[in-house]
C-alpha cells in the first residue's frame, strides 16, 4: 500500500465520470445500434468497473501482487465463461442431434 | 528421559489447559489437532458407509438394504468422505500445522478465521448429516439436476445447504493459505527455498478461492430451485440440466486436484526424506503443483463427453485433460529419480511413499483412459471410473495423508508409534486396497454401471473379492488408528529430529511451543539440504538441547 | 519482509504474530482481495447461467426485462456509486486520521445503502404484484425463457442485496468502532478492507444494471 | 455362486473392436510405465539401501535434458491416445445415413423402444445384426443413460432435449442394457435386454408385433389430434410456417440468426416454441410442454420428418 493519500479531487472526479457513464449507458441503451447494443453496454460496465477498481479501490497505487489478484479473478470468469460457451455454440455443427 | 523433559519447554498441547481453551484458540497447531479429530471422525462415519455398501454388493440381488437406502448410503459416502474428509484432510490438518512453521512464521496471517473455518466446517457438516436423521437425501453427491430439484423427495435442501455452508470453510483455509505464503515468509525465505509441501499447498489453495465459490452458488441454486421454485436448471421450461454440470464440474474437477495435490506435496517431502537427497528438479516438482492446479480449471468437460455436451468442447476438454497429464507424469519421475543413489532409510515412511506410487500410478495411469474419448463412452459411469478416482483419492491422497500423519506425528504429538507396526499397517492397506479396488477396473469393463444396487450375477465374483479386500483395508485403517491413539499415552517421547529431516519444521523441539519460534528465523540455505542434514535421532533418546531456533 | 525493529515499542493494534503494521496491513487486504475473487466467482457461476440462457433466448430476454423498471435501476445505480464515493472517501478520512469526516461518510455510506435497499423492496414489491416472482403466485402463462430470466433476476439481484446486508451491517461495526476511537492514522486495516468489500458490491450492480434493465430499452 | 468368472464384455458390434483396440494400446502404454516407474523404485530401495544411519545420498540437484525428456515423450504419447480416442469418438457419434431408426424414450424406471412400424416394447429392444441401428433418445423426467456395453455404446437421454446414438450389431445374441446415470430409486432395475438378430428373424419377429400403426401414422394423428394442422398447412397459407421439407433444412429466424432443423429444433420449435420464431411469423405458438408425452413428440417429429415439399411448391424455408 502507498501511503500517499489521494486528493478529494480526484474522487469526486472519479464519481463524475461514472455518473456520466451512467447517463451513457441509459442513453444508447435507447438506441438501436443492432448487434452492438450488449459490447456498447458491457464496454461502459467494464470501463466503470475498471474506475471503481483502479480509483476507489486503490490498486492503481497498489502492488503488482494486488494487480495480479485483482486481474485473476476476471480472468478465471473468462475461462468459465469461454470454456461453457464453447459447448454451447458449437451443439449441433456435426450435424447429429444431441452432439 | 527425565534428563530430557528439564529441556522441553512447556508445548502447545500443554497450557492453557481445558475445553474452552481448545475451542477458542488461534493457535494453527491446535486448529489442526481439532481438525484432524474431525476429519478421523467423518473418515470413520464415511467408512461406515462404505461398509454397508461393499456388504450389500456381495449378493447380486438388493438383499441388505433396500433401494432406496443403498441410494441414501453411496450418497452420504460420496458427500462425507469428499466434503468432509478428503478436502480438508491433509490441508486443514498437515497444511495448518506445518505451512506457518515452515515458512518460519508464528502463525498463519489470521487466526480467528482460521478457526472460524473450523466451526464453519462444523456447522457444515452437522448440517448436512442431520439429514441422516431427517430421511436422508439420495442424489449422489453430484446433486445431478433435474434429478436433485425436481425428481428426488429427499432432503436435498439441507444437504445442498450443508455443502455451501463447507465450502465457505475451504475458501477461508484457502486464501489464509495464500495470504500467509505470500506476506509472513521468514527472512531469507524465498520462493524457491520453500518445501514443496508449501507449493502444493499453495496450489490448492489457488483450487479452493478459483473454484469452491462456483460450486457454491451452483448448490444454492439447486437449494433455491426447490425451495423458492425458481427455474434455472428446469427442462420445462427450457432449462438445460446440462449447465448444472458445466457448473458442477467447474469446480469439482478441479476439487480432485485439491484432494491429491497436498498428498503429492507431502510425497515430495517424504521422497527427499527417505532418500536423504535433495529432490530431484525442485523447480520442476514445483511448477509442476500449479500447472496441474492452472490446467486443471479448463478439463471439467471429461466428465461430459456422453451427456449431450458439444463434440467440439468435448474435443477441447479431451486435449486439455491430456496435457494435466503430463504435470503429474513429471512429479512421478521426479521422484522416482530422487531415489537414485540415495541412501534410503528403511523407516515406515518409505513404505508410504511406496504405497503410495504404486497406487497413484495405477490411478493416474487409468485416467488416460478415461480423457480419451472414444473409450470414456465405454467407461463412463461405469466400475471403472469408482476405481479410477478411488485409486487417486483413496490410494493417493488417503496413503499420502497417512504418510504424512506418519511422519509429522511425533512433531505434533511428541510421541513416536510402533515401526514395526506402521509397516504391517502400511501393507495392509496397500495389498487391502488393492483387492478392494482392481477387480472394479475389470468390472468397469465388462460394463457394471456405477450406483447400482443389484446387479447380473455374472458380476459377482469380482464384487465379492471386492468386499473382501475392504475387510482387509478397514482392518488395516483400524490398526493405525489403535497404535497412533495407543502411542499419544504410552508412545516413548519423540526427539526433536527423529527422521533426520531438513526444514524448520525439525528445528524446534517436538511438539513445538505455542509461539513455534522464539525468534524468527533466518533462512540461509536450501530446501532438502540433506547433505548437511543431522543424523535421525531415535526415539527414547533424551532431546539433545540444542538450540531450539536455528539462526 | 524487513526485521521487526528491535528496541520500539510495538503497537498496540500489532497482533504477535506479525513483524509490523505495514506487514499486518498488507496481510489484511491481501487477504480482502483474494476473497473478493472468489466473490467474482461466486457471481460468476449464476453471470454464465444469464450468458447461457440470454444466447438461448434472446427474443424472451428482450421481452422479460421490459417488465423491470430501468428507471429505479438507474436511480439505484447512482446511489451505489455515490454510496462508493463516501466509502472512498471515508477510507480517505481514516488514513489522515480525520474522525469527524470518516464518521459523516460512514454514515452516509451506510444510508445510501439503505436506499438502496429500501428502492430495492419496492422493485421487487411490483413485481410480486404483476405475478412476476416464481413461484405459487407465478404467471404460468409467461414464456418460458422468461420465466428463467426471472428465476435468474432474483437470484442475480437477491444475492446481491444479500450483499449489501452485510455491507451495512458490516459497516456499522466501522462506524461504531470510529466513533469510539478505534482507528487512527496507524491503524484503519478494517475501513480499508470494508470499504473493498463495499466497491465491490457496486461494481456487481454496474454489471447487473445493464444486463438485466437495460435490453429493452430500444425497439420497444 | 456363478462358476465362471468372465473378465472381458462380449463383443458384439462394428465398434467393439475399434474400442477394444484402443483399450489394448492404453493398457499397453500405462503397463509399460506402471511396470518402469514401480521396477525402478524397488530397485533404487534395495540397491540403495542406506549404509549408515544419516548418511546423505548423492549430491544431485536434477538434470533439464531428463525433465526435458520427461516432459515431452509422455505429452507426445498423451497426445496419441487423444487423437486415437477423437476419432474412435467420431465414429460412435456420427450415425451412417442409411441407418434405421428406433425411438427410445428412459422414464423412470424403464426403458420404452418403439419401432418406426409400430411395434413397441419396454426394457428390451429387438434389433437386426449386420444393420446400422439409430437410436433417438428422449427423457420424460430425468437424466438417463442408454448404455450397451457389448456394443461399447453409451449415451445420456436428457430431458429437455434429443439425443441419439447408433451401433450396428454383429453377433446374434441378448445383451444388456443398463441405465448408466443415477436416476432415482430403482435406477439399477432400469435395464433390459438388447436381442440381436438374422434379419430375417427380425422381420418376421416385426411383423408378428402387435402394433397401433407406424410411428408415422401415429405423428399424423397427433398432428391433427391436436391441431397442428389449423395452423401448419401444407401451403404457406397458415398463421404458421408450413412443416413440408422443414426438416433438414436451414431455417430463418426473426432475430436474424439461421438454424438447422434437426430432431432437437422440432422438439423445441413444440415444447418452447417461443425460443426460436421462424421469420414473418409471430410468436403465438402455445407450449406443448406437459401435454404431450416424450413417446407421442417422436411420433410427431417422426411424421414431421416424412413431410415433403408439393412437386414445383416453393421450398418453405425462403420466405
Amino acid at each position: 500500500m502507498s501511503h500517499q493519500v489521494p486528493s478529494i479531487r480526484m474522487y469526486v472526479g472519479v464519481f463524475a465520470a461514472l455518473l456520466i457513464f451512467t447517463a451513457t449507458t441509459v442513453w444508447v441503451a435507447g438506441l438501436d445500434l443492432g448487434r452492438l447494443n450488449t459490447p456498447v453496454a458491457l464496454g461502459i460496465a467494464i470501463t466503470k468497473g475498471s474506475l471503481v477498481i483502479l480509483f476507489f479501490m486503490g490498486v492503481r497505487n497498489n502492488t503488482p501482487l494486488t494487480k495480479t489478484v485483482a486481474i485473476s479473478g476476471f480472468l478465471w470468469l473468462l475461462i468459465l465463461f469461454s470454456l461453457g460457451m464453447n459447448d454451447y455454440l458449437t451443439r449441433g455443427w456435426l450435424g447429429v442431434t444431441g452432439r | 528421559m527425565k534428563e530430557a523433559a528439564v529441556h522441553q519447554e512447556p508445548s502447545y498441547l500443554g497450557a492453557p489447559y481445558g475445553l474452552a481453551a481448545w475451542l477458542l484458540t488461534k493457535d494453527h497447531k491446535r486448529i489442526a489437532i481439532l481438525y484432524l479429530i474431525s476429519v478421523t471422525i467423518f473418515f470413520a462415519i464415511g467408512a461406515l458407509f462404505a461398509a454397508t455398501i461393499r456388504t450389500e454388493l456381495i449378493t447380486p440381488q438388493g438383499d441388505l438394504v433396500t433401494a432406496d437406502l443403498y441410494n441414501k448410503l453411496f450418497t452420504l459416502h460420496g458427500v462425507v468422505m469428499i466434503f468432509f474428509f478428503l478436502i480438508p484432510s491433509i490441508p486443514a490438518t498437515l497444511g495448518n500445522f506445518f505451512i506457518p512453521i515452515m515458512i518460519g512464521a508464528k502463525d498463519l496471517a489470521f487466526p480467528r478465521i482460521n478457526l472460524l473455518s473450523w466451526y464453519i466446517y462444523v456447522v457444515g457438516a452437522i448440517v448436512t448429516l442431520s439429514v441422516v436423521i431427517t430421511g436422508g437425501v439420495d442424489t449422489g453427491w453430484t446433486f445431478y439436476a433435474p434429478y436433485s430439484s425436481i425428481a428426488s423427495n429427499t432432503n436435498v435442501t439441507t444437504a445442498a445447504l450443508g455443502v455451501f455452508i463447507t465450502g465457505f470453510s475451504s475458501i477461508l483455509t484457502g486464501f489464509n493459505f495464500i495470504v500467509t505464503i505470500h506476506r509472513m515468509r521468514a527472512p531469507g525465505m524465498t520462493w524457491f527455498r520453500l518445501p514443496l509441501f508449501v507449493w502444493a499447498n499453495y496450489a490448492t489453495s489457488l483450487i479452493f478461492i478459483l473454484g469452491t465459490p462456483v460450486v457454491a452458488i451452483t448448490v444454492l441454486l439447486i437449494a433455491a430451485e426447490r425451495t423458492l421454485h425458481l427455474g434455472i436448471f428446469d427442462p420445462r421450461i427450457g432449462g438445460d440440466p446440462i449447465l448444472f454440470q458445466h457448473l458442477f464440474w467447474f469446480y469439482s474437477h478441479p476439487a480432485v486436484y485439491i484432494m491429491i495435490l497436498p498428498g503429492m506435496g507431502v510425497i515430495s517431502e517424504l521422497v527427499a526424506n527417505v532418500s536423504r537427497k535433495q529432490i530431484f528438479g525442485y523447480s520442476f516438482v514445483a511448477f509442476s503443483s500449479i500447472a496441474i492446479a492452472l490446467i486443471g480449471f479448463l478439463v471439467w468437460g471429461h466428465h461430459m463427453f456422453v451427456t449431450g455436451q458439444s463434440i467440439y468442447a468435448g474435443l477441447v476438454f479431451s486435449i486439455l485433460t491430456m496435457l494435466v497429464a503430463v504435470p503429474s507424469a513429471v512429479k512421478t519421475f521426479n521422484w522416482t529419480a530422487t531415489m537414485y543413489k540415495g541412501s534410503i532409510t528403511w523407516d515406515s515412511p518409505l513404505f508410504w511413499v511406496l504405497g503410495f506410487m504404486g497406487l497413484f500410478l495405477v490411478g493416474g495411469l487409468t485416467g488416460l483412459f478415461l480423457g480419451s474419448m472414444g473409450l470414456d463412452v465405454h467407461l463412463h459411469d461405469t466400475y471403472f471410473i469408482v476405481a479410477h478416482f478411488h485409486y487417486i483419492m483413496v490410494g493417493g491422497g488417503v496413503t499420502a495423508f497417512l504418510g504424512g500423519l506418519h511422519f509429522y506425528w511425533p512433531k505434533m504429538t511428541g510421541r513416536m508409534y510402533s515401526e514395526p507396526l506402521a509397516k504391517i499397517a502400511s501393507m495392509l492397506v496397500f495389498f487391502g486396497f488393492n483387492l478392494t479396488f482392481f477387480p472394479q477396473f475389470i468390472l468397469g469393463y465388462m460394463g457394471m454401471p456405477r450406483r447400482y444396487h443389484s446387479y447380473p450375477p455374472e458380476f459377482q465374483v469380482l464384487n465379492v473379492m471386492s468386499t473382501g479386500g475392504a475387510a482387509v483395508l478397514g482392518t488395516g485403517y483400524m490398526l493405525i488408528l489403535i497404535y497412533l491413539l495407543y502411542s499419544i499415552f504410552k508412545g516413548p517421547k519423540a526427539p526433536m529430529n527423529p527422521w533426520g529431516a531438513t526444514g524448520l519444521e525439525w528445528k524446534i523441539q517436538s511438539p513445538p511451543i505455542t509461539h513455534n519460534f522464539h525468534e524468527t528465523p533466518v533462512v540461509t540455505e536450501e530446501a532438502y539440504d540433506y547433505i548437511h542434514a543431522p543424523a535421525p535421532e531415535r526415539a527414547l533418546t533424551p532431546v539433545s538441547p540444542r538450540e531450539v531456533t536455528h539462526e | 519482509m524487513s526485521n521487526p525493529v528491535s528496541g520500539a515499542k510495538p503497537h498496540p493494534k500489532l497482533q504477535a504474530h506479525f513483524h509490523s503494521m505495514e506487514q499486518q496491513l498488507e496481510a489484511s487486504t491481501l487477504g480482502m482481495w483474494v476473497f473478493l475473487v472468489t466473490e467474482v466467482m461466486f457471481f460468476g457461476g449464476m453471470f454464465m447461467a444469464y450468458l447461457v440462457y440470454r444466447n438461448m433466448y434472446p427474443h424472451a430476454w428482450v421481452e422479460a426485462s421490459h417488465e423491470l423498471n430501468w428507471q429505479l435501476g438507474g436511480l439505484n445505480t447512482m446511489v451505489l456509486i455515490m454510496s462508493s464515493l463516501t466509502m472512498a472517501l471515508a477510507v480517505r478520512a481514516a488514513m489522515l486520521g480525520q474522525k469527524r469526516y470518516q464518521i459523516i461518510n460512514l454514515t452516509l455510506t451506510i444510508l445510501l445503502g439503505c436506499v438502496f435497499l429500501v428502492v430495492k423492496f419496492f422493485e421487487y414489491k411490483a413485481k410480486f404484484e404483476h405475478h412476476l416472482v416464481p413461484g405459487p403466485n407465478f404467471d404460468p402463462t409467461l414464456e418460458q425463457g422468461m420465466q428463467i430470466f426471472f428465476s435468474l433476476y432474483f437470484m442475480l439481484t437477491g444475492v446481491h442485496a444479500a450483499h449489501m446486508i452485510i455491507g451495512i451491517v458490516m459497516m456499522t461495526v466501522i462506524l461504531t468502532m470510529a466513533a469510539r476511537d478505534s482507528f487512527n492514522a496507524e491503524y484503519y486495516t478494517p475501513v480499508e478492507v470494508a470499504g473493498l468489500y463495499w466497491h465491490f458490491v457496486d461494481i456487481v450492480w454496474i454489471f447487473l444494471f445493464p444486463l438485466l434493465y437495460l435490453l429493452g430499452r430500444h425497439g420497444a | 455362486m456363478p462358476s465362471t468368472l468372465p473378465l472381458f464384455p462380449s463383443s458384439a458390434s462394428t465398434v467393439a473392436g475399434d474400442v477394444d483396440t484402443l483399450f489394448f494400446f492404453i493398457l499397453g502404454v500405462s503397463a509399460f510405465f506402471a511396470v518402469l516407474v514401480s521396477v525402478l523404485m524397488l530397485y533404487f530401495t534395495f540397491k540403495y539401501r542406506s549404509k549408515k544411519p544419516g548418511a546423505a545420498g548423492a549430491d544431485i540437484h536434477g538434470s533439464l535434458t531428463l525433465e526435458l525428456i520427461w516432459t515431452g515423450i509422455p505429452f507426445i504419447i498423451a497426445m496419441v491416445m487423444f487423437v486415437w480416442g477423437a476419432q474412435v469418438f467420431f465414429t460412435l457419434a456420427k450415425p451412417p445415413a442409411d441407418a434405421m431408426d428406433i425411438f427410445v424414450v428412459g422414464k423412470q424406471w424403464m426403458w420404452k423402444v418403439q419401432h418406426p412400424e409400430g411395434v413397441r416394447e419396454i426394457n428390451e429392444m429387438h434389433v437386426p445384426i449386420n444393420r446400422p441401428v439409430r437410436l433417438t433418445l428422449g427423457s420424460e423426467d430425468v437424466i438417463h443413460d442408454f448404455f450397451i456395453p457389448a456394443f461399447r455404446v453409451k449415451m445420456d437421454v436428457v430431458p429437455g432435449r434429443l439425443t441419439t446414438m447408433w451401433f450396428t450389431a454383429t453377433k446374434v445374441g441378448e445383451y444388456h442394457i443398463f441405465c448408466g446415470q443415477y436416476c432415482g430409486t430403482r435406477h439399477s432395475g432400469m435395464i433390459g435386454t438388447v436381442v440381436a438378430m438374422m434379419p430375417d428373424d427380425y422381420e418376421a419377429w416385426l411383423a408378428g408385433g402387435r402394433t397401433s400403426g407406424s410411428a408415422v401414422q401415429n405423428g399424423e394423428r397427433l398432428f391433427t389430434d391436436l391441431s397442428c394442422i389449423t395452423c401448419h398447412k401444407a401451403d404457406s397459407s397458415g398463421r404458421g410456417p408450413t412443416l413440408a421439407g422443414v426438416f433438414g433444412s436451414t431455417v430463418q429466424l426473426n432475430d436474424g440468426r439461421k438454424v438447422l432443423a434437426d430432431e432437437n429444433y422440432l422438439r423445441e420449435s413444440i415444447m418452447t416454441p417461443q425460443a426460436k420464431v421462424v421469420q414473418g411469423f409471430q410468436p403465438i405458438m402455445p407450449t406443448f410442454q406437459g401435454l404431450i408425452s416424450e413417446e407421442n413428440l417422436l411420433q410427431l417429429i417422426a411424421y414431421v420428418k416424412t413431410l415433403k415439399p408439393a412437386e414445383g411448391a416453393p421450398a418453405p424455408v425462403k420466405k
